[in-house]
């Protein structure tokens, strides 16, 4: 086991010791039935998610070694494509949870087959330690608790061993949701506790290198900034048993490379693939590859202008540049035509609550001409388009597309490209980007949420510096309001309505979250939380 | 060795001054992708950016003193930690891309020094031209894009060996030299044929400097008193060729190696990134773009290391081959 | 072809192909050697004497062909032989010393090493005794302490030492014919004879042939038994010894032994016919320039150093390579110039003279005040010029009065100025004459005193001959009419014939000029042409005072002594052993 | 003869390639920024000699006016060095002691970072501009001209051109600025030259990390950046025609100061 290939260990040495030799690794070998290969961009910097400074790819870690009280249920696209559902809650550690007549309190009942790796069974206990910890420990953990309206450790009661409490200051559609996101995860306590310092409560340097989890996989090996191997729990019993024993997650920095390598066959499966990638590579490899993808619920690609910058704050030139986007173009040179057209809708008063919809707006150089006079500026201004050097696949030729077309209609661009390290800081701390491009998505699909994020001013993705008190007064009024309430609907299409109207951010599309996968590959779904959940894929055999 | 103090610390202060004037806000990079304002604060507390340049430079040499090189945000790995286990891969590659490179170099410079002027040596001239002017990464691109992609002869361009081989046991941390001591020929010839890509990428660009030292040293050689003395003895063609001239012109040769090694250490950052390989050279672009204090620090550190143990050792070596070195007044 | 020589070179002609077109190396040139006679080969720099050696033993550089003639040795025929042949000859039968010893050995190896080399090579000594063999050789060429030395390498060992080595490689595998191409070229006189002698002793015991190349004509005087005397390629002359010195029969030859200068020659003998200068500058020459007249001054004597000393820091470095990284220094003094004194008269010239590093180029240095002294007074026309920096002297009128020549006329001439530019230059910076008409008029005017033809005062260092470019650097140096000049080996760098010219053209503008001069040479019998007193240094003191002639013909220190001894010379009529 | 004839090649070579620097513009059959959404990613063809990009622009077009910006980054970035590097080379050279220590210590210091690492952090922090390109890639090279600088005129210093300078009273200064200065200019055109080609290499690389020219200009390196994504997909040409102009580019510079070397030295060649 130790530094001969594992494979070989595992009996089937025949296989293995000609592999170096061959063009590629035959995928369909019997050795690697149960061996998944994943291929993705960026590594993983930790397996504690409550970390400070754990970064994006690490999010996956969570979801497959850890459990959470319940999760999403999956559902079927039309074109065969699996995707989370938002709307059905299913049960993961918690058996079954009731909720009080006013709301403001949920219990759940915990399952006596939730087992942590040691064998000691899940208690209400390691879920009030888990949650105290998300809530207190600070940064990303604490926010995300937060909207699902839980901020403080008093709200967590572990009523018995096998009973879990939270207490809600007013009831909200969000809480239950919240559950199912990848932080509240549940940690054995009983470990954690025991390496846990003085200076260190919370266990946060042992838990970063070392999981104490449930979950369905376990982590075997992890070599940072190259790989890191999951093995199957074999005693999960909170779910059906994950097809796969050992998932090898490799890190690949160049696209290309990445889709080489499944194009071949060295890869199972790959994760976020460009878009024209995923357009190219099943007819490439005559089928030997497929993809599947869905549209990422609540994320829109958006051209934000920032109202703090003139002429931004005129709502004429906002309407004007929304005329001027060469949107059929971006969607065919930019996303490959793997996204959702969020231009060309019919009327600027929403018929639905659908969110996100195509906003009433349309490549018609013309009419923004006619805005642009409007707003008194006919000769057009100067201004600079800034972009996200890490997203540059979509958000380059969008800029470029961009930058061309509104020069037809007197507005000269400069392009700016920002590295991913000063993005955040640029555009969403400072806000300082007068026009730049964003792909904001909401963990919980609701259109109030995205509103929450993008809309309210002062909120982190509200890189416009929008302000309305109108939108202000919705979303808090919409927030945490159940679906089913009377008043849902007509706030959430006023919001729209406002949005459609003042455009500070101008949507292009809705994009498409794709993996790619060897044929034999089946039970991929796509997350909001745009990560790989290893539990549910099987691989076949041949 | 005392000389190199006052450099080091220079690229010490350098090294510092540059991550600091970096635009990015580690703060706000590392404090995840929903965090608002009071997390990011927090997350700076947590990493020491709220104090001053100069307390948190202070606090850095203080650690740095103590063998603390901090940790990188990134990887959430002490950065010695990080370093010592990439950097036998990166001199992995160095090594035995310079290795290729001297031995077609240096063979390529004799013959051109041997026949200079001819068309053998205009040959040699260009060849080694074109190499020095071909970008590193265009050539690792189009080498894999050709020979892992169109003919599937090399393995995929993966880093250090295939995924489905767990490294050998750490030994001196190169994959070919610790597979052979694990006696394990299948892990060698599977490192050994990962190697070879990004190795041509490299030694490619390593031709030029030496061939061009090794005709000048060796025209210089052959042109020398010395070498007219021993053919006046009648010595034969491969003793005044090998154990006159080629001696001599060593010299300079071993010089030029230690200069080339160091750049090409640094040149491999661009190879490391088309080869996925996981040296110091992709960690520290990957440090510098997220704005990876101490990663990008401690990168440049051990480079500064690495270059003067280099040309010490390049001194040694001198020394040993030539006897004037070293005794001079 | 005739066989009756040992070695028989006939009508040898070669050609050089260089980026200017073929150049004729040799035209027709035949010579040859018997069995233990020592052929003497003189001539100037480019006459053809190291070609025709190395045709003879086929080390011609690729640039080089042979378009005729035929080279016989001992009835061989070398000419047209296989390199494989030739390179089995080389050591063997046929081997060459070089001047420059320190350089023609393998810098990195150790001569004893070397020697094996060549023994092993040419099957002298098996892997067994080859060491003892070696060994034994540096036993022969008398290098003391041979053992040790087997091991040392080249850079350890004096300039002699390693001529001693180059001999015994030479020597090793026992030869019948050995080339010795100006083989004590920069060494100094005292070793330069040690190291004739022993050739010519090792030589004469094995009975060997030796052809001896040499631009010396006292010192083929001394050592060879015939002459041939080459020029442009050419013989023009060839002879037994005593006949080329006692009737020389070519013009070249007797304007060759005429410049030579020796012990009893004057500098009126050195030149009979100069084809450097035409006839009209001659004339020039002999007219005197009342205009450069020299003031009267109340002191007798121009300059006056006493108790001079220069120190220099010896640093110790500890090498070690990072770029210039700087080199920690234990402070070690050496004393350059060790406390002297002496004083120059107005119009007179001071010989000093001494072997390399003895302490007289810092001595000039200092009294051109390029460089400060460590302690002592240079008093220069009633004036301490000492107590001036060397920074502060460039700015006072004094300045001008003391100029310099200097060795090398290619490095002391600018490579991008013209020579009218270099002339010039003094003339702008220290006498303020900055209009072009001007200006013309005295370059025009130095030129012709310092016999330069005034269309060669367009052209840069590269395009003007040794001779010429001594020319102009004498010009510079009088442009602003010093009282002293200190010529710093003037001539060491030019052939005799140039030298001889030089020289005259030296005196003539000390008589004319009223200047007073200090000669630094290595050359006691140049000196003496030159100097009414002459001053003698040996490791930073004076050994020696006195009137030239007397010092030459009645040394007084044992160093002196064996330093007139060692000067090889000829009298004509007369062969010195 | 044949070392003539590649010093003429590559000199017409590098005329051409300063011809298309100059007129480029006007050569380029298409306008390089203009995009066609429906015209993306052809191969090449008689209307498009180096097919179009992701864009629909032209590759050719863009290949030939990237020119001037290539050379101007490489050219000022030399000049630059060239202009300090020579000027505190010379300095160390002549005057030796401590101004030679510590501007030895300070290229020491240079030298001892992985260079190209170096221009990286510098145009990470200063910022995305072609002035920061040219700004790094001037400092790595800043190096190699101080010491081919400083051991040109260390070896003129004692020359007797210069004492005879002294002689006739000159300053210090004026001695280092006309007579040492202009003698060491030769050796260090030919370093000028071998850099141009390194310079445009750095420029070139720095643009494929993305620390480089900013779109939508058009730059030999970031066009192969961008290409490189496309080659698995089969859009071979993307990289492959920038990529060549930049070869040949510095490959013309680097055969340039070969030619320049022996012509300068030719000592160094037989």
């Amino acid at each position: 086991m130790k530094r001969r290939n594992f494979l070989k260990s595992m009996g089937v040495a025949t296989g293995a010791s000609i592999l170096p030799f061959l063009k590629y690794i035959p995928v369909e070998a019997a050795g690697k039935k149960d061996t998944l290969v994943v291929v993705a961009a960026n590594g993983i910097n930790s397996l504690d998610l409550h970390r400070k400074g754990t970064n994006r790819p690490s999010y996956q870690v969570t979801v497959n070694i850890y459990d959470r009280l319940v999760r999403f249920g999956v559902k079927k696209l039309e074109d065969g494509s699996l995707a989370y559902d938002s709307t059905k809650i299913e049960p993961e550690v918690a058996e079954s949870w009731t909720v009080s007549r006013d709301g403001k309190t949920l219990t759940f009942k915990i399952n006596p087959k939730a087992k942590f790796w040691d064998g000691t069974p899940v208690t209400a206990k390691d879920i009030k330690w888990s949650f105290d910890r998300a809530v207190s420990l600070g940064g990303f953990p604490a926010v995300q608790m937060k909207a699902g309206s839980m901020t403080k450790p008093d709200q967590f009661i572990a009523v018995d061993d096998k009973t879990f409490q939270i207490k809600l200051p007013k009831p909200s559609k969000l809480t239950l949701p919240d559950l199912a996101v990848p932080i509240p995860f549940i940690i054995n306590s009983k470990v954690a506790k025991s390496k846990a310092t003085a200076k260190d409560p919370w266990a946060t340097e042992y838990l970063h290198k070392n999981p104490a989890g449930s979950g369905a996989f376990k982590i075997v090996r992890w070599d940072p900034g190259q790989q890191f191997v999951y093995e199957r729990n074999e005693d999960w019993a909170l779910g059906p048993k994950p097809g796969v024993k050992r998932v090898i997650v490799r890190e690949v920095p160049s696209a290309s490379t990445r889709r080489a390598l499944t194009e071949r066959g060295d890869a199972d499966l790959y994760m976020d693939i460009p878009a024209k990638d995923s357009k190219e590579i099943v007819t490439k490899t005559g089928g030997k590859v497929k993809v599947s993808g869905a549209p990422i619920d609540n994320c829109l690609h958006v051209l934000a202008l920032n109202l703090k910058y003139k002429p931004f704050d005129n709502i004429k030139v906002r309407q004007a540049i929304a005329y001027a986007i060469p949107y059929g173009d971006i969607l065919k040179a930019a996303a490959y035509g793997r996204g959702k057209p969020m231009f060309g809708g019919r009327d600027m008063k929403p018929t639905s609550v659908e969110w996100p919809q195509p906003f009433p707006y349309d490549t018609n150089l013309e009419k923004a001409k006619v805005l642009l006079d409007q707003a008194g500026m006919p000769g057009g201004f100067e201004t600079t388009l800034s972009y996200n050097l890490g997203l540059a696949a979509w958000q380059e030729p969008t800029a470029l597309l961009i930058q061309e077309s509104l020069k037809k209609i007197g507005i000269k661009v400069k392009l700016d490209k920002i590295p991913g390290a000063s993005w955040r800081t640029a555009a969403l701390v400072k806000k300082r980007l007068p026009m730049h491009l964003e792909n904001f998505g909401g963990w919980l699909n609701y259109p109030d949420y995205y509103f929450f994020w993008a809309y309210k001013y002062g909120h982190l993705f509200n890189s416009s510096n929008y302000k309305n008190p109108e939108i202000e007064k919705l979303v808090n009024d919409t927030l945490h309001m159940e679906v089913i309430d009377k008043k849902y609907e007509e706030n959430v299409k006023r919001m729209i309505g406002i949005a459609f109207e003042d455009v500070p951010r101008i949507p292009i599309y809705q994009p498409y979250l794709d993996a790619a996968m060897r044929a034999p590959v089946n039970g991929y779904a796509s997350w909001f939380h745009r990560q790989l959940d290893v539990r549910s894929i099987t691989k076949a055999g041949v | 060795m005392l000389q190199a103090v006052p450099s080091i610390f220079g690229v010490i202060v350098i090294s510092f001054v540059l991550t600091r004037a970096l635009p990015g806000d580690p703060a706000v990079y590392f404090a995840g992708a929903m965090a608002d304002k009071e997390s990011i604060e927090q997350v700076r507390q947590a990493l020491g950016l709220d104090r001053s340049w100069v307390e948190q430079f202070f606090i850095y040499v203080g650690n740095l003193a103590q063998g603390d090189w901090g940790q990188s945000l990134k990887t959430g790995q002490p950065v010695t930690e990080e370093l010592l286990k990439r950097l036998p891969a990166s001199l992995e590659l160095t090594f035995i891309g310079l290795g290729l490179a001297v031995l077609a170099a240096v063979p390529l410079g004799i013959l051109a020094a041997t026949n200079p002027g001819s068309w053998v040596d205009h040959i040699c001239r260009l060849l080694v031209t074109a190499g020095v002017s071909l970008p590193t990464f265009f050539t690792g691109l189009f080498l894999i894009y050709i020979f892992y992609y169109l003919l599937g002869w090399s393995p995929s361009p993966l880093g250090r060996l295939n995924i489905l081989y767990l490294s050998p046991s750490h030994v001196t941390g190169f994959y070919i030299i610790d597979s052979l001591i694990a006696g394990d020929l299948e892990i060698f010839l599977g490192a050994l044929a990962q190697l070879i890509l990004p190795t041509i990428t490299l030694g490619l660009f390593a031709l030029a400097p030496i061939a061009r030292m090794t005709r000048g040293a060796m025209l210089g050689a052959l042109s020398s008193d010395y070498v007219r003395t021993a053919r006046a003895n009648g010595l034969s063609k491969s003793m005044i060729l090998l154990t006159y001239a080629f001696r001599n012109a060593s010299l300079p040769v071993l010089t030029t190696l230690g200069m080339v090694f160091s750049f090409l250490l640094g040149a491999n950052v661009l190879v490391e990134k088309v080869f996925s390989w996981p040296g110091i050279g992709s960690f520290a672009i990957e440090a510098l773009i997220a704005s990876d204090y101490a990663a990008v620090q401690g990168f440049v550190l051990s480079m500064a290391l690495l270059f003067i143990t280099v040309n010490l050792t390049i001194d040694v070596i001198l020394a040993i081959t030539d006897p004037r070195v070293g005794l001079e007044e | 072809m005739k066989h009756e020589h040992f070695l028989d070179v006939n009508e040898l002609s070669v050609e050089f192909q260089t980026r200017n077109g073929i150049v004729k190396a040799l035209e027709k040139v035949s010579i040859h050697v018997d069995k233990g006679e020592v052929l003497g080969i003189v001539g100037e720099s480019g006459s053809g004497k190291s070609v025709t050696a190395y045709t003879i033993i086929g080390l011609l550089d690729r640039a080089g062909l042979v378009t005729n003639g035929k080279t016989a040795f001992d009835g061989m025929l070398l000419s047209g032989a296989k390199e494989a042949l030739l390179s089995d000859l080389r050591g063997r039968e046929i081997s060459m010393i070089f001047q420059n010893p320190r350089a023609a050995l393998n810098p990195i190896r150790s001569v004893g090493k070397q020697i094996e080399d060549v023994l092993l090579r040419h099957v002298q000594a098996s892997r067994y005794n080859v060491r003892k063999k070696a060994i034994d050789m540096l036993d022969q060429v008398k290098i003391v302490d041979s053992k040790r030395r087997y091991w040392s390498y080249p850079f350890e060992l004096s300039g002699g030492m390693c001529q001693r080595v180059m001999i015994a490689i030479a020597l090793a595998c026992n030869p019948r014919l050995l080339i010795a191409d100006e083989p004590t070229t920069g060494l100094d006189v005292t070793t330069q004879k040690a190291t004739m002698d022993l050739i010519q002793e090792l030589t004469r015991n094995r009975n060997m042939s030796v052809i001896l190349i040499t631009h010396d004509l006292g010192m083929a005087s001394a050592y060879c038994d015939r002459l041939v005397v080459m020029q442009k390629g050419k013989i023009v002359e060839s002879a037994p010894v005593v006949k080329i010195f006692s009737e020389p029969q070519h013009s070249y030859t007797k304007k060759l032994i005429a410049a030579s200068p020796g012990p009893k020659s004057q500098l009126a003998d050195l030149i009979d016919t100069t084809d450097e200068m035409s006839e009209a500058d001659i004339e020039q020459l002999d007219k005197p320039m009342q205009q450069f007249s020299q003031k009267k001054s109340a002191t007798p004597n121009i300059l006056e150093v006493s108790n001079l000393v220069k120190e220099f820091t010896v640093r110790d470095s500890s090498r070690f390579r990072l770029p210039w990284s700087g080199k920690i220094s234990s402070h070690q003094t050496f004393r350059a110039v060790d406390d002297i004194s002496f004083s120059l008269k107005r119009g007179e010239s001071l010989g000093l003279v001494g072997e390399s590093g003895c302490g007289k180029s810092t001595t000039s240095s200092i009294l051109t005040r390029l460089l400060d002294p460590t302690s002592g007074d240079v008093i220069f026309d009633g004036e301490n010029i000492t107590s001036y920096s060397s920074v502060q002297f460039a700015q006072i009128p004094q300045r001008a009065k003391i100029q310099m020549v200097f060795q090398d006329p290619t490095d002391s001439l600018n490579p991008r100025y013209t020579a009218k530019d270099t002339i010039s230059e003094p003339l702008k910076q220290l006498l303020f004459i900055k209009k072009r008409e001007a200006l013309n008029e005295r370059v025009i005017k130095l030129a012709k005193m310092v016999g330069l033809p005034e269309n060669l005062l367009t052209r840069f260092p590269h395009q003007l001959s040794g001779g010429q470019k001594a020319r102009v650097g004498i010009a510079r140096a009088i442009a602003v009419e010093p009282l002293l000049l200190i010529l710093d080996e003037p001539t060491s760098a030019l052939d005799v014939s140039v030298q001889a010219v030089v020289l005259q053209l030296l005196n003539k503008l000390k008589r004319d000029l009223g200047m007073s001069y200090i000669f630094v040479s290595h050359d006691l019998n140049v000196v003496r042409l030159l100097c009414e007193r002459v001053m003698v240094m040996n490791r930073g003191k004076i050994v020696e005072t006195g009137m030239a002639d007397d010092v030459l013909r009645n040394p007084q220190k044992d160093y002196t002594r064996n330093l007139v001894s060692s000067i090889p010379h000829f009298e004509p009529g007369k062969k010195v052993a | 003869m044949s070392e003539n004839l590649v010093t003429v090649v590559s000199f017409s070579l590098f005329l051409f390639i300063v011809f298309l620097g100059l007129f480029g513009e006007f050569l380029a059959p298409y306008d390089p920024l203009a995009t066609a959404a429906s015209n993306t990613l052809r191969p090449p063809s008689w209307t498009h000699p180096f097919g179009t990009d992701n864009l629909g622009r032209d590759v050719l077009s863009r290949v030939i006016v990237a020119t001037r910006l290539d050379l101007s980054i490489a050219l000022s970035a030399v000049a630059l060095s060239f202009v300090i590097g020579s000027a505190l080379g010379s300095v160390a050279g002549f005057w030796g002691g401590w101004w030679d220590r510590i501007i030895g210590r300070f290229s020491d210091t240079i030298m001892a970072f992985p260079l190209f690492v170096l221009a990286m952090g510098i145009v990470a922090a200063l910022g995305n501009t072609v002035e920061n390109i040219v700004y790094a890639t001037a400092i790595i090279n800043l190096p190699f001209y101080i010491r081919v600088s400083r051991a040109e005129t260390s070896v003129r210093r004692e020359a007797g051109y210069v004492a005879a300078a002294r002689l006739c009273g000159i300053s210090e200064i004026r001695i280092l600025a006309t007579q040492v200065f202009p003698n060491t200019l030769p050796p260090m055109m030919v370093q000028i030259s071998l850099n141009m080609g390194w310079a445009i290499l750095n420029a070139a690389g720095l643009s494929f990390i993305g620390l480089g020219v900013r779109a939508p200009d058009a730059e030999w390196g970031i066009m192969v950046a961008e290409g490189a994504t496309y080659i698995v997909s089969g859009e071979w040409w993307l990289a492959l025609f920038p990529g060549a102009a930049l070869m040949i580019a510095v490959f013309c510079f680097n055969l340039l100061g070969d030619g320049l070397r022996d012509l300068v030295d030719p000592q160094r060649r037989t």
